[in-house]
């Protein structure tokens, strides 16, 4: 049997895909993605040029920020510590080739691909579904496009990542969670529907 | 629908909206904009309700969220609110409201038998009685709980949905008066993100119903001009119907803005009540104040009501509280009613004022109006609803009548006993409170929390120097939030409204009822008898009274208490203080607490990548820590016996597949993550090869057993650690507890993956050629796999990891795959195992097989009190090693003792009698004194099985000094019936172990 | 004067005006025997089993404001002794048999009502530990019966048994000889009796310095000035760290909030006390119509009487797991004790390193129920200078041996 | 809820965080050369301070990482927050 195992998402098979109030606020599952735990001492000589270099990416050193560069994005998630989410497919190799630059220093590169479900929340209620479960500030003022929050929403703790001005967040959660979090989400949204 | 006390024009409400509603099964009208309470006022209804101890018939007293009286069951069925404020609802068509606490009706009730009896019923006189005959209250109870509480509880479901929201702001702005008002619009000048609440339907406060011109406009559109500047503004949100019910720590205060309750048929998506949990940088608390009664006798007959709510009455909702009134105050706020009410057609028969004349009695004189100065009532007369009142000239300290008594025919009573700033949430705050001697009240003192009062609520009466205040207050807020240390400029100072203190009349007749706290029926005689006891201290005598402790938490009453407790104890209000205030301001709705993560959604549901496939097979399931997994899988048929034992014998001679993914993960890498292993676990693990893995138990500081798992070393300095399902975030926790803050030198850096890995545990004989059928680059034999190794490669054409790990005693593979391919690797090992006869089994069976085998399980055979040496497994508690955490307790006397409870295996002697895990388990000679407690118990079963392999029952149990005991018989108390049972060496089951290594 | 139907007869006549003071307000004299410092419901209890028991009337309670308001004041009044341990359940079955005669003991009616106390289980390790509690209990002669769903279904109607809860309900425990009483009372009750028998009850009196000489203490300092004492008996509770401080012995306590709250009162819906450890709440109904509903305690050292709000909501979201039908009902008051938390969840009751000081506390979430026994113990421990049997394993020095009682463990939650 | 400054995300509600105690316990650094009384005072005896203590936090639901807070017990106001590692600020030594 030479057939290749085949992908599931982190949803039921029976969940919608997307959920939402037009107009207001959609809600959508992201495709799967490569994704890359790296543990770093920013402080070490040439750590973070070594890691810009095989990554093609910064690691962003002011906490809770993400830098993100045709198709790559890097999130903080610790003094030491960040999530490098790349294509689907391409983490494998990413990974040694970071490994490789990072050879003979103290640092992890785990690949945690299938660790977190991804949900897109896009449109001008967004702020209010998300305030129903986070306590964190999403106001303009205080969290802007290229930040994120390392915190929990409808109590399971998750990476709330701002994409876009309109505005749109990434939703980042344990795989284990995602359904629970997935019907929370839709029946937050029951609010702004017509 | 005549409403014969609706002023024919102004008031603001909606004239051309009639609203039909019903109470107590009679029909009436009102319009759009009416309160329940104002509707009923307006169609002459005052009686509402009977009082909750003496049942005595009981009016509107209020005209807000300080109503102590009327509570009334409205609505019916699922949607019912069984104890609403008459004077809080709003009217909608179709409303249907009832008087509760009565029985059979509200102008007739047969509890005002109670009122009969009241001289036997003083405060507190539960305290004395139903003693006899001796352990019969229980008998008492039954009719006294009938008694109390008001409404019913609902019995239907819910079927309202409730919201909760965070939210975020510079300045909040508690309560939407002139002072209000005036603060927001001051604080968001400069832009900063301000939120302004008022409980109300509308903002406006006092000013939707003064006659008065403020800054040369009239109060009205004052308020309006301020509310729509505000509303103009991007970062001000104006929240109506919001109630600020508490003020917690760091400046959060919970909002509870009442979204549907005033719409008849609301809409599904809407949630009825919304909980705002709004966090601020600056607070300002302008809630106003509330007036106070004055105690007199019979001051609870029907249309007695305080001065502030007669002119609400008439201004806001054009109603005329009556035909013809008395107005008693001892502060000049009561004239501004007598005023309404001759504006209104109101006949005034007298302004009682226990003060000598002043200015405003001139002012009240000037219009015709009869002013008794020095005069204060004595006693209201009415019964059902008030006929007229008693009044009499008092001495200056209001303790004596000094003259010939008047009676004054009347049909509505306006009390001022003086204002108290509504500090209770700045009280909340922690904020300390100051006692202003002129105006006798409570006012806000030094804060603690980033807050500030304002208005009425900071004790300033005057509606221009509440706007002044609160401009300042607005403005110093939204500046502290730039520049915290920034300092304002002080309010300027305030023209008080001068009270004469009067908390009690004189009473002519000696057992008069002067009521302080209307709700909880308590009386000024009360209040002294507690004194008089010796429940001097205001809580004592506050909980020996009940005072304020009902739902309106004594709003109109508390502080009439503290006078009069002050005054029979010889002691000034400030010194008898205040009663803490506790949250929240007004009752909230539990559902609102609660929200929408009820039922289903009460805690998050973990699910595996192969759940869905479980529910398909009609698994039943347990819960274990936030997930649930498959208990058994039942087939047609069979209870949960019969489909264990088919799935344990499928493990023991063919083929079994368990979803074990719950199980923790935590990846760790670095150099010194060995020597991490080593201090963390009672073994060593220097000597651990790369593709090897090794059991561990892990121990609290205490010594006691916590955790165990498999690690796996999968590189030079690459570990991957395996926990218990309940036990994962806690052994996360405790690892990264020590190495960020006590090994803070050790590089070993821990990533928790359970998550990413789908683990699916294949056991049994034919394991291996189940798994040889999969196209996979992982050598299977013996060999380069054998027991308790480790191996990486692809499977099927994904990543994938596979340990001869065992928890069944049979020949094991544990191939973990990334998650999203979990459920088709399960497939396809199931469909590959078919031929063998591949059988999916529950975490039931799999605890059968590992207890035939004696393996432990956390939880089971430990309780947090259990050390490795109690389990027997010495073996794995390392000598060599100087330190590893809990090692230093082992040697304690007490844990190091002989005598200890220690693991050992236990068979019934008849083996088909399975005993109850958990029994206690006592020496064999004390078998026959079971039922004669007390009986020492030397052990208790930690696990309980039907062995399926083995044809007989099975128990592991912790026994004192077990070890020392084997053979020996013991008695097993199920359920108070001794089993026998002797004492056995726990590894029934391939005791050598040869299955594992096939 | 006697409290009975009588008295109350005889005084309604008279308006009530002849009622004597409930206990006198001495001021305090500058030697006692036994000076007890806290006047909550344990330190009343041992001033008055000093007395009854022991013949020792040389006795002051000392508390710094009026009595009866610290925990005695704040908790949610469950009496019960399913406990597992066999220390802890001699002890609160002791306390359990005194509750049984208190009212009549005190001439104070406690309100105690016997309606039973029943835990529920929601695992399968919870259904084998309370196994293991109601076969200890029995075989210590505790009354406890096992109950299945349908049983809990018929003891208490407006529980929600449905398995499709996210916890479903497996089944129960219940102690019938449990249930609550009216906190004050206990206070009071013991107060009046007390001071009876010649105690003398000094409220508004903060003890600020324990004064020692040559080991042993000899009396303590006060806001109201020096009393000198021939031994010191310190019951504070959330405050044990603080007193024992100065006398420079520390302790194995950290006090921490615990959260609770009343409902409106409604007419009689819930007969019984329900707990579920599990999901962190614990209720029953008190005579007035008012839910009384417990939270699980914060994790945090606080003196504030105040908790976090998310407790509370973490409390009523599990109160509707069991009783959708309370979704409407309306939170009326809430309001948090300082417990006095030991490792082992269980309490400290004897001699300290300094000679003729007792320490009692410890109690955590579980002080009220232990009132009467806690104070017969500790009455009995300061008289004989040993503890009595029943208190001979709740040492300090069970901090160094290792022989903890831990009802925390077993229970996996501290209440 | 009380608001924890977490050193790196900032000030969040103390539900996002798991408290760890009294801060600065030292751990004998030879368990097995103090005696079982010295081992019990260092495993449960604390200051349970009325008062301003310094005690440790962790971030569960964000960075996951431990710091150490100067804390008033009674108001609850929070004085300072420092790193792991790092004595008290001067004020609060």
């Amino acid at each position: 049997m030479a057939e290749r195992l085949a992908a599931r998402t982190a949803l039921a098979d029976a969940s919608p895909r997307a959920l939402g109030a037009p107009g207001a606020v959609t809600v959508a599952l992201m495709a799967a993605r490569g994704m890359l735990d790296v543990r770093l001492d920013p402080q070490a000589p040439g750590a973070c040029e070594r890691a810009r270099e095989a990554l093609g990416i910064a690691l962003p050193l002011r906490p809770n920020t993400r830098s993100a560069h045709d198709g790559r994005a890097a999130l903080w998630l610790g003094p030491d510590e960040w999530l490098i989410v790349v294509p689907d497919g391409e983490e494998a190799a990413v990974s040694v080739q970071l490994s490789e630059a990072l050879a003979g220093m103290h640092c992890a590169v785990t690949d945690v691909s299938d660790l977190r479900a991804a949900f897109e929340v896009k449109g001008a209620r967004a702020r209010d579904l998300l305030a129903k479960g986070c306590a964190v500030d999403l106001h303009p003022r205080a969290f802007r496009p290229g930040e994120l929050a390392l915190t929990a929403l409808a109590r399971v703790r998750v990476i709330i990542c701002q994409t876009a001005q309109d505005p749109s967040y990434e939703i980042l959660v344990e795989r284990s969670y995602a359904e629970y979090l997935w019907h929370w989400l839709e029946d937050a949204v029951t609010e702004f529907g017509v | 629908m005549s409403q014969h006390f609706r002023l024919p024009a102004g008031g603001v409400i909606a004239r051309n909206e009639p609203l039909a509603f019903a109470f107590n099964g009679r029909r009436y009208q009102g319009f759009r904009g009416d309160t329940l309470a104002s509707a009923l006022l307006a169609n002459g209804v005052h009686l509402v309700a009977r009082s909750f101890k003496y049942h005595r018939p009981r009016g509107i007293v209020g005209s807000g969220s300080e109503e102590p009286n009327a509570m009334v069951r409205v609505g019916t069925g699922a949607r019912v609110i069984p104890n609403a404020v008459a004077t809080t609802v709003e009217l909608y068509e179709g409303l249907r409201a009832e008087s509760i606490n009565c029985w059979p009706s509200v102008e007739f009730d047969l509890g005002a038998l109670g009122n009969v009896l009241s001289a036997l019923l003083p405060a507190g006189f539960y305290y004395k009685t139903f003693m006899w005959p001796n352990r019969a209250w229980m008998a008492y109870e039954y009719f006294i709980r009938r008694a109390a509480g008001l409404g019913r509880a609902p019995y239907a479901p819910d079927p309202d949905r409730y919201e909760k929201r965070f939210e975020h702001c510079d300045v909040l702005v508690i309560g939407g008066g002139p002072a209000g008002i005036a603060a927001a619009g001051a604080a968001s000048e400069s832009g900063a993100r301000v939120i302004l609440a008022d409980e109300n339907p509308a903002p406006g406060g006092q000013l939707l119903y003064s006659e008065e011109r403020v800054e040369g406009l009239a109060a009205r559109e004052w308020c309006e001009n301020g509310i729509r500047e505000l509303r103009a503004r991007d970062e001000v949100r104006v929240l109506t119907r919001a109630t600020a019910t508490g003020y917690y720590d760091h400046n959060l205060v919970c909002l509870l803005e009442r979204v549907t309750d005033h719409l008849g048929e609301p809409p599904a998506r809407l949630p009825r009540q919304r909980l705002w949990k709004v966090r601020a940088r600056q607070v300002i608390v302008a809630t106003g104040a509330i007036e106070r009664m004055i105690a007199f006798a019979d001051n609870d007959t029907p249309g007695v009501m305080l001065a502030g709510a007669a002119r609400r009455y008439l201004g806001q909702y054009a109603v005329r509280p009556g035909s013809r009134a008395v107005v008693f105050t001892n502060n000049d706020s009561g004239y501004d009613c007598a005023a309404a009410l001759a504006a209104s057609g109101v006949r005034v028969a007298a302004v009682v004022d226990p003060r000598p004349t002043g200015a405003a009695a001139a002012r009240a004189a000037g219009r015709g109006i009869r002013v008794l100065d020095g005069c204060a009532v004595i006693a209201a007369r009415g019964g059902t609803r008030v006929a007229s009142v008693l009044a009499a000239p008092v001495s200056a300290d209001g303790a004596r009548i000094i003259g010939t008594t008047e009676e004054l025919a009347c049909d509505v009573v306006a009390v001022s006993g003086g204002w108290d700033p509504a500090v209770h949430l700045y009280s909340q705050s922690g904020g300390r409170l100051a006692f202003d001697g002129v105006q006798q009240c409570f006012v806000p003192g030094p804060a603690v929390q980033a807050t500030s009062a304002a208005g009425a609520a900071n004790g300033a009466f005057h509606t221009e120097e509440c706007i002044a205040q609160a401009r300042i207050a607005g403005l110093a807020a939204a500046r502290h939030c730039v520049d915290p240390s920034a300092v304002g400029p002080v309010a300027p100072r305030r023209t008080p409204l001068a009270v004469t203190p009067l908390w009690e009349a004189p009473a002519h007749a000696r057992r008069a009822k002067k009521f302080v706290d209307l709700q909880s029926d308590v009386t000024a005689a009360d209040i002294a008898l507690a004194a008089r006891e010796g429940y001097v201290a205001v809580e004592h005598a506050k909980r020996y009274t009940t005072t304020g402790m009902n739902t309106d938490q004594g709003k109109t009453g508390n502080v009439v208490a503290y006078g009069i407790l002050a005054r029979v104890t010889g002691r000034t209000i400030p010194e008898v203080g205040t009663t803490t205030f506790r949250p929240p301001y007004t009752p909230v709705t539990i559902g609102a607490l609660a929200g929408r993560e009820i039922g289903g959604a009460l805690d998050p549901l973990r699910r595996t990548p192969m759940s869905d496939w479980h529910v398909a097979a009609g698994a039943v399931f347990e819960p274990v820590g936030l997930w649930r997994r498959p208990l058994y899988y039942p087939r047609a048929g069979e209870d949960m016996s019969a489909a264990v034992e088919r799935e344990c014998l499928a493990v023991r001679q063919r083929v079994g597949i368990l979803d074990a993914s719950t199980l923790g993960k935590i990846d760790i890498q670095g150099p010194d993550a060995v020597v991490l292993l080593d201090r963390v676990y009672t073994n060593a693990w220097d000597d651990l090869a790369v593709g090897r893995c090794r059991y561990g138990l892990m121990l609290r500081e205490d010594g006691m057993v916590f955790d165990d798992g498999v690690t796996s070393r999968l590189g030079e300095r690459h570990y991957l650690m395996t926990t218990t399902s309940g036990g994962a975030d806690g052994v996360l926790g405790w690892l990264e507890d020590w190495l960020q803050c006590e090994w803070r030198d050790l590089r070993a850096h821990l990533t928790p993956v359970t998550a990413n890995w789908a683990t699916v545990n294949v056991a049994g004989p034919r394991a291996r050629d189940v798994l040889a059928r999969l196209e996979s680059t992982i050598d299977l034999s013996a060999a380069a796999l054998p027991h308790m190794g480790v191996s990486a490669g692809s499977l099927m054409g994904v990543p994938a990891r596979i340990a001869r790990v065992s928890f069944t005693g049979e020949l094991s593979f544990e191939v973990n795959v990334p998650a999203r391919y979990g459920l088709a690797l399960w497939e396809a090992l199931t469909a590959a195992g078919a031929e063998f006869g591949i059988t999916p089994l529950g975490t039931e069976a799999l605890h059968v097989l590992r207890a035939e085998k004696g393996y432990i399980a956390i939880g089971h055979e430990t309780d947090g009190t259990v050390t490795p040496l109690d389990l027997g497994m010495n073996w794995l508690v390392s000598g060599a090693k100087a330190d590893f955490l809990g090692k230093r307790s082992l040697a304690r006397s007490d844990t190091a003792r002989a005598g200890r409870k220690q693991l050992v295996g236990l068979l019934t002697l008849d083996p088909q009698t399975q005993v109850p895990e958990g029994s206690p388990i006592v020496s064999a000679a004390n078998a026959g004194r079971v039922g004669r407690p007390p009986v020492p118990v030397i052990g208790h079963v930690s696990s309980s099985y039907m062995s399926p392999a083995l044809r007989h029952s099975i128990a592991l149990a912790l026994i004192e000094d077990g070890r020392n005991r084997l053979a020996e018989e013991v008695a097993v108390v199920c359920r108070g019936k001794p089993v026998r049972a002797r004492i056995t060496s726990p590894r029934f089951y391939d005791p050598k172990g040869e299955r594992l290594h096939g | 004067m006697r409290y009975s139907l009588w008295s109350l007869l005889g005084n309604a006549i008279g308006g009530h005006e002849r009622w004597p003071r409930a206990w006198r307000s001495p001021e305090p004299k500058r030697f006692y025997d036994v000076v007890i410092v806290g006047g909550g419901g344990h330190g009343l209890a041992t001033a008055y089993y000093l007395a009854r028991n022991h013949g020792i009337t040389d006795v002051a309670v000392l508390e710094r404001g009026p009595i009866g308001l610290g925990n005695t004041g704040r908790n949610t009044t469950v009496v019960r002794s399913n406990y597992l341990c066999d220390d802890s359940a001699h002890l609160y079955e002791h306390a359990l048999k005194l509750w049984e005669n208190l009212s009549h003991e005190l001439n104070f009616n406690t309100m105690f009502s016997q309606r039973g106390v029943v835990n529920l289980a929601f695992t399968r390790h919870e259904l084998a530990e309370m196994e293991r509690r109601a076969g200890a209990m029995r075989l210590n002669g505790i009354d406890c019966e096992l109950l299945t769903v349908a049983d809990l279904k018929r003891w208490i109607p407006i529980l929600d048994t449905r398995d499709t809860a996210r916890h479903p309900l497996l089944g129960g425990l219940v102690q019938r000889r449990g249930g609550n009483a009216r906190h004050d009372a206990i206070a009071w009750g013991y107060a009046r009796a007390a001071n009876a028998l010649g105690v003398d009850i000094i409220e508004n009196c903060a003890v600020t310095g324990i004064r020692q000489h040559g080991g042993r203490v000899v009396g303590v300092d006060t806001s109201r000035g020096h009393i000198a004492a021939g031994r010191v008996g310190v019951a504070v509770a959330g405050h044990c760290s603080v007193v024992m401080g100065l006398a420079g012995v520390k302790l194995p306590i950290q006090s921490f909030p615990l959260q609770a709250l009343v409902s409106e009162p409604v007419k009689p819906v819930l007969h019984t006390v329900v707990m579920a450890g599990h999901v962190h709440v614990y209720l029953s109904q008190s005579d007035k119509g008012e839910l009384v509903i417990g939270a699980a305690r914060d994790n945090y050292v606080s003196y504030a009487q105040r908790g976090s709000f998310h407790l509370i909501e973490e409390q009523l979201r599990a109160l509707l797991g069991l009783f959708p039908v309370f979704s409407r009902l309306r939170m009326m008051r809430q309001w948090a004790g300082i417990v006095d938390c030991a490792p082992d969840a269980s309490p400290i009751i004897g001699k300290t390193p300094v000679a003729n000081l007792y320490v009692n506390c410890g109690w955590g979430t579980g002080g009220f129920k232990a009132t009467p026994g806690s104070g017969w113990v500790f009455a009995h421990t300061i008289v004989n200078d040993e503890p009595h049997p029943l208190n001979r394993n709740f040492t300090l020095e069970r901090f160094h041996t290792g022989r903890l009682v831990d009802e925390a463990a077993a229970a996996g939650v501290a209440h | 809820m009380l608001l924890i400054p977490c050193p790196w995300c900032g000030a969040r509600p103390d539900s996002e965080f798991a408290s760890g105690g009294e801060a600065h316990i030292v751990r004998p650094p030879q368990p097995d050369a103090v005696s079982d009384e010295q081992w019990g005072r260092y495993l449960f005896f604390r200051e349970n301070v009325k008062g301003v203590q310094r005690e440790r936090w962790m971030h569960a639901q964000g960075c996951r990482r431990w710091f150490n807070v100067v804390r008033d017990t009674v108001t609850h106001e929070i004085k300072a927050a420092y790193a792991m590692g790092e004595p008290p600020p001067q004020a609060h030594r």
